[in-house]
């Protein structure tokens, strides 16, 4: 999704403004790549048509980890999906697995996984997921302590390597110059101390109020394994509880944290002596 | 040369006894990864591990150091040196690529120009225990193509060899010589040699993956500005995790972090793949795009470390093939320089 | 749209298992002076009560 | 025995007072106050509305007392040449309130009569317009520009601060240990020079202080004292007499945030001084020299709406040689004053309309627009683009400021048989029977006037003003036409303040008959044959009183002009809960909005009789001229700016900038800050995901520099 970003910035660089042209590009999107796109319209990185958005129904996507755990750590040498399975070479043998078994955990509670927008369709509407189970997680983990709660945060955190690859690959990380690489003042350590990588990754999940698509694009590119939609939900749940948005839901909306509402958000957070 | 066997089952026992004397890094499985890191006497250490998640070079190489430490005082700055602090330790049960990594790590830290006092002490006071990949690898492992082989003791003060019942132990380096008494005194014999002879062969025939590391090298001489450099980092994230599951990436960032009137200077891995990395304070970036940064990788893995040190910097591990969430094979764009 | 972000800001600290009680977000105007103190009074002792953070503090040395 | 809560939103008050704070509001006539012996309380006698007595004891007794001309009006008056009126206050022209008896002398605030802030204010304005206008061929003549130093060059240079604490008399002397804060000053990093003073706003030491800077090649001055409300200003003034950009200056306030709050800790007030001074100076290091920047100037005004307000404002532009536009919705100019025939005071309004008018048209530049509607406003202070359509197709004017004069309308009421029984009218419509001598009139012998008619009640809570005045004057002149007529008031509160209470004192004489009532106990008026009846309770009497009428009138009062959300919208200016447009500071700024370049006067304000939407008028000129008469607008300098290299360009700030002073431009990629119209106020920086958008004075370094100081 940067590319797309990137490729409109680059096509305006350096051009004079009599010569600018709309350069369209045309995008195949799933439900959750046409939210991310929606949050760029709203957000102005491009025009609605500068993108020609070919939209694809999505039956979901497979979990790579979780893959590798459901065969045993096996190393995958080649691969195939042949009606609702899974068929692989392994270096342990050859082994076969339910695609509805390792399918990432976003696709499972999917709530857009037909296009939102598009300008051409491709194919029929893909099957309803769950999407009344997406906030299960989150529920569960709210209903932990305090203490519980911060523990299973720093121990997911301890794995982050600060390599970046969550920031890199969420469509909603475009930011041309990210807090963390901010200096004057310099908001967080670039070190592995622990409160800067905590600080780093709370305020990278903490800017997705409104802007996360539940893509699960941070999550299956991290190479530790940090649990980072246990988080996110939570902004979404949030986000939804709070302001009734849903990132990305509905070209119409303006990004929930550009207003408010005094009839209908809650007030309970203002403190009163 | 010093060689004993020792029964299979006591190692995860010399490795908790070592930890008592001194500190000692070995594989831990930490929910789906394995990683290096210091145990206790108590420690639970995974030796049955294909190859850990992570590159141990941060036991060298931490990926966060403290240099030094300053304080504003009323007659001015006091400084003070955070360098030959290191502890008398043991890294237990590294695979030949990784202890392969450090000796290729040496060349640069510790060379006749500059000397790295924070590596190098570290690396001193370090015994490097090797463990010899005898079982079928990763698909990814290409180590025999670059100078490495799965039962190979380079960078290593002992090696050990599953030889069927026993592992074999054999002390390479004077260093490892002194942690002999922890291996009990079974002597090996020449049919431990002859079985260790016959391992290594049938695993260095196992490592199937190959790659024309060497013949990149006068290409990649001459190739500086081929078109080719467009082909290849088109679905490149930018992130840093290739170079950061690396056990030879060393490239390194320094900063000052200051808090009232203490300060101190850190230093802490970067990544070539990162945007910031060459950026200068005028705001221009000699490597713009990551084109130029895909080509600074390769070239310092193929050529750049081959023209300073004859050696080339990468040990096959595998890593960053498994590692990069697009998919991008270090393997395949080396096949490819090769056809230029 | 700051009482947003304070909403949200709360809510995702206490998650994760930071004292949300810790960010405290009210309005006073510049001529409410007893409110100002009676604000700063009521968060002292909320923060004092919560006892010194020590979660995501950075120590430096 | 009345309220006279007749200034904008003061029936508010009233009414909080008595809703949300439990005040009594007692209507009744104290007799007497005595002090009682043993517990020193005093005993006020008050003669209650229906005559009874009450005794009842308080502690404190505040009297409101009312104005007296000044001692010296007789002898100013002479000397000045200018006649007083017969109270010996000031005589003003009923045609131009601020406008004494001899030409060229202008009289503004009480001196012209008893009255409240915002009219004095007003008045001082219109005062000023007047007085600008003899004077426009001499505009400009006169000013001896200031020469400050050439700026210091602070390439290379590091952190030189000199500190300056204040005694500020007693006032910071007296509570905190001020050398002692001066020598801690001493001890912080930077810090090269501190002193401290007496009264840091001084004279000598503003010469001190310039001297300091140069002697000790200062690169920063931090002054504890006061608020930089009062003083910064002036600070800063030192600063660039010494070469020293202004905005490396910064102020620690250890009085009115110390001192004064912690008086009885002295202790702990002066560990506090040493605190805010630390964070001062830890902040300064990180100071930048700013330069405000400049905006062009167009020299025309938009006047939106042509009633009195507006032609007046016209007018007086034109006098100091401004050229105005006035965009009118009716066909014709005038507004309600074309309904008026004459003041309380008695002013021909027809005949002064008419001459108004006159000069209008006459006048080269005063060009009218009637039937017309504003439909786009686009710009800012100083350069407006304004699209009018007309009868005759759209017109786009370029103007440099706009006055609001949008007015209001007369009340429409439902209540009281009005447009359903034709006895029953509006004074408005009595008025016009009275001058236009409509023949009906002479067989209305019976009159009922009912007062706030749809006014402070819970739809309208606001008092409209002229009402009680209007029922008076037409009251008064019913009475002279045929003394023999029986008119009868029905009022709230009477509220013919200032001079008009001659007036009253007058109807009252006449035997116009006066009969309060209670909001909730309203009068009833019913039809009786070819009559009305009107029942009310008399509360003197105690019951209820059948009066009958040939004529019930109505005070009807006024309702803002529905459009002025819109337009408030366009202009991104405010109204109030009732719908006015609402001033920048109701007492101290009452012609001004919040954003420069917007003016208003006239009824679109509140409720107001003629002469004072003339005074608003001239006062909205006077404001409006300060940004006219000039070539270039300086702004603040303390302004958001936009950091190229972090801005995605997602406009967050351009839909949230109050003042529209930011915008993305998507040649650039990026958004830009107009430095003229940022008024400083952060919401851009708050809203800025990447920290893209920051504020000069209060940007992150700085304020994380103070919060790390803290301790």
């Amino acid at each position: 999704m940067h590319d797309l970003i990137t490729a409109h910035k680059n096509s305006q660089k350096r051009v004079k403004p009599e010569d600018r042209k709309k350069k369209v590009i045309g995008v195949v999107a799933r439900g959750c790549t046409t939210r991310s796109l929606i949050i760029h319209l709203q957000e102005r990185q491009y025009e609605r048509d500068e993108v020609c958005i070919i939209g694809v129904p999505c039956d979901g996507y497979v979990d790579g980890k979780g893959l590798k755990v459901k065969i045993g750590g096996a190393d995958i040498v080649e691969g195939s999906i042949d009606g609702g399975q899974i068929k692989m070479k392994t270096s342990d043998g050859d082994k076969t697995v339910a695609l509805k078994d390792v399918l990432a955990d976003s696709c499972l509670t999917c709530r857009f996984n037909n296009p939102i927008i598009s300008d051409i369709m491709i194919g029929s509407p893909a099957p309803a997921m769950n999407p009344d189970a997406e906030y299960n997680d989150v529920k569960e983990f709210e209903a932990k302590t305090m203490e519980e709660r911060w523990a299973y945060f720093t121990k997911e955190m301890e794995k982050c390597m600060r390599c970046n690859a969550c920031r890199q690959a969420c469509p909603s990380c475009y930011c041309p110059t990210c807090f963390v690489e901010q200096s004057q003042p310099q908001w967080v350590g670039i070190g592995e101390d622990k409160s800067d990588t905590q600080v780093f990754q709370f305020m990278r999940l903490y800017h997705m109020v409104g802007r996360c698509v539940d893509c699960g694009s941070c999550v299956s590119v991290c190479p530790m394994g940090v649990d980072l939609r246990k988080f996110l939900k939570k902004i979404d749940k949030d986000c939804w509880e709070m302001f009734g948005n849903r990132a990305g839901s509905g070209m119409e909306d303006m990004p929930p944290l550009g207003k408010y509402d005094e009839h209908h958000d809650k007030q309970d957070f203002i403190y009163n002596p | 040369m010093e060689k004993r066997l020792i029964k299979k089952d006591t190692l995860a026992g010399i490795a908790k006894k070592m930890a008592g004397d001194m500190m000692v890094w070995a594989p831990v499985k930490k929910e789906d990864n394995v990683l290096f890191e210091t145990i206790g006497k108590d420690g639970e250490p995974f030796f049955a591990y294909l190859n850990s998640k992570n590159a141990p070079k941060n036991v060298f190489f931490p990926h966060t150091e403290t240099l030094m430490k300053f304080t504003r005082t009323p007659k001015g700055m006091a400084f003070s040196s955070e360098a030959n602090k290191a502890n008398q330790s043991v890294l237990f049960g590294v695979r030949p690529c990784d202890a392969h990594s450090f000796a290729l790590l040496d060349k640069l830290f510790d060379q006749e120009k500059y000397q790295d006092a924070y590596y190098v002490a570290k690396r001193q006071n370090t015994t490097v225990i090797a463990m010899a990949c005898v079982k079928p690898p990763y698909a990814s492992c290409f180590c025999t193509s670059v100078d490495g082989e799965p039962v190979g003791s380079e960078g290593a003060d002992i090696l050990l060899t599953d030889i069927g019942g026993d592992y074999l132990a054999e002390f390479i380096t004077s260093k490892g010589e002194k942690l002999a008494q922890y291996f009990g005194d079974a002597k090996a014999d020449a049919a431990a040699d002859a079985k260790k002879a016959e391992i290594a062969a049938k695993a260095k025939e196992a490592i199937q993956s190959r790659i024309p590391a060497h013949e990149v090298k006068p290409i990649l001489d001459v190739n500086f500005d081929n078109p080719f450099w467009n082909t290849i980092h088109g679905k490149c994230l930018a992130c840093g995790t290739c170079t950061y599951m690396c056990p030879t990436c060393h490239c390194f960032d320094i900063s000052d972090e200051v808090k009232g009137a203490d300060g101190i200077r850190l230093r802490s891995w970067d990544s070539c793949m990162f945007p910031l990395f060459t950026k200068e304070t005028s705001g221009h970036n000699p490597r713009p795009s990551q084109k130029e940064r895909w080509r600074q990788r390769a070239m310092h893995k193929f050529k750049y470390y081959v023209d300073n040190f004859n050696a080339i910097a990468c040990v096959g591990c595998g890593r960053c093939v498994m590692s990069c969430p697009v998919n991008i094979d270090i393997r395949k764009v080396v096949e490819d320089i090769s056809k230029l | 749209m700051a009482r947003r972000k304070f909403a949200t800001l709360k809510s995702f600290l206490n998650y994760i298992g930071v004292e949300g009680d810790r960010t405290i977000f009210t309005w006073v105007s510049a001529s409410e002076g007893d409110r100002w103190a009676q604000v700063i009074k009521g968060a002292t002792e909320k923060i004092k009560a919560l006892g010194p953070a020590n979660k995501m503090v950075k120590t430096i040395g | 025995m009345d309220i006279r809560a007749h200034g904008k939103d003061f029936d508010r008050f009233v009414n909080r007072a008595k809703d949300e704070y439990g005040i009594r509001y007692i209507r009744s006539m104290p007799s007497s106050i005595k002090e009682l012996q043993q517990t020193n309380n005093l005993l006020i006698k008050y003669v209650n509305q229906d005559g009874s007595f009450t005794e009842e004891e308080f502690d404190m007794v505040v009297l409101s007392v009312g104005l007296m001309p000044p001692k010296e009006a007789k002898k100013l008056s002479a000397s000045l040449g200018i006649e007083l009126e017969g109270h010996g206050f000031c005589k003003t022209d009923l045609e131009n309130p601020v406008q004494t008896s001899r030409p060229g002398v202008f009289v503004c605030g009480a001196f012209g009569g008893p009255k409240d802030i915002p009219e004095t204010v007003m008045e001082a304005s219109a005062a000023a317009a007047c007085a600008e206008g003899l004077l426009a061929s001499k505009r400009g003549t006169m000013i001896t520009p200031v020469e400050n130093p050439a700026e210091k060059d602070l390439r290379g240079q590091g952190v030189r601060t000199g500190v300056f604490v204040c005694h500020c008399g007693i006032n910071i002397g007296g509570v905190v240990d001020v050398p002692a804060v001066r020598d801690y000053a001493a001890t912080l990093p930077t810090v090269v020079y501190s002193a401290d003073n007496l009264f840091t706003c001084s004279q000598d030491t503003a010469v001190k202080m310039a001297e300091v800077i140069k002697e000790k090649d200062l690169t920063r001055v931090v002054v504890a004292s006061c608020s930089p409300r009062t003083h910064e200003g002036l600070f800063q003034e030192n600063c660039e007499k010494a070469g020293l950009n202004r905005y490396l200056f910064e102020m620690a306030n250890i009085r009115d945030q110390d001192s004064w709050v912690h008086m009885h800790e002295p202790e702990a007030a002066t560990a506090k001084a040493k605190d805010l001074l630390r964070m001062a100076v830890a902040k300064a290091q990180y100071l930048k020299p700013l330069k405000p920047g400049q905006l062009s100037v167009n020299h025309q005004a938009l006047i939106i709406g042509g009633g009195l307000a507006g032609i007046t404002a016209a007018l007086s532009l034109a006098d100091q040689g401004f050229a105005s536009t006035i965009v009118e919705k009716e066909d014709r100019l005038g507004g309600n004053y074309n309904h008026l025939y004459k003041t309380l005071e008695g002013l021909d309004t027809r005949a002064h309309l008419t001459g108004l008018l006159e000069k209008i048209y006459k006048n080269p530049l005063i060009t009218v627009v009637t039937s017309a509607r504003i439909e786009k406003i686009e710009g800012f202070i100083g350069n407006y683009k304004t699209t009018v359509k007309a009868k005759d197709g759209e017109k786009v004017f370029e103007h440099g400021i706009v006055l609001v004069a949008t007015g209001a309308y007369e009340n429409k009421p439902k209540e009281y048989l009005y447009g359903q029984n034709d006895k029953v009218k509006s004074q408005r419509e009595l008025e016009t029977m009275i001058y236009e001598k409509d023949s009906k009139l002479a067989a209305v012998k019976n009159i009922v006037m009912i007062q706030c008619v749809g006014s402070r009640d819970k739809e309208r809570p606001y008092c409209s003003r002229y009402c009680c005045s209007e029922a008076i004057k037409n009251a008064l002149e019913l009475k002279a036409a045929d003394p023999s007529r029986d008119i009868t008031i029905l009022y709230r509160d009477i509220r013919t303040f200032a001079f008009k209470e001659d007036y009253y004192k007058q109807a009252r004489e006449a035997n116009i008959k006066f009969i309060s009532y209670e909001e909730n106990r309203k009068p009833e008026v019913m039809a009786a044959g070819d009559k009305v009846e009107v029942k009310v309770l008399d509360p003197i009497l105690n019951e209820t009183v059948t009066l009958p009428a040939d004529a019930v009138v109505l005070s009807v009062g006024v309702v803002p002009n529905p459009e002025n959300a819109a337009i408030g919208n366009m202009l991104k200016v405010p109204t109030n809960q009732d719908g006015f447009f609402l001033e920048a500071h109701v007492k101290l700024r009452p012609v001004d909005f919040q954003t420069d370049g917007v003016f208003m006067c006239g009824m679109s304000h509140s409720p107001k009789f003629s002469d004072e939407t003339i005074t608003q008028a001239n006062a909205a000129v006077s404001r409006a001229c300060l940004v006219l008469s000039l070539d270039f607008i300086e702004a603040e300098g303390k302004t958001a700016y936009v950091n190229k290299e972090r801005c995605s360009a997602c406009g967050l700030c351009e839909i949230n900038c109050p003042y529209s002073a930011i915008r993305v431009n998507p040649a650039e990629g990026c958004a830009e800050v107009n430095a003229v119209l940022c008024k400083g106020c952060g919401i851009c920086t708050a809203s800025c995901r990447m920290n893209a958008v920051d504020l000069n004075g209060f940007n992150n370094e700085e304020v994380l520099a103070q919060i790390f100081n803290l301790n």
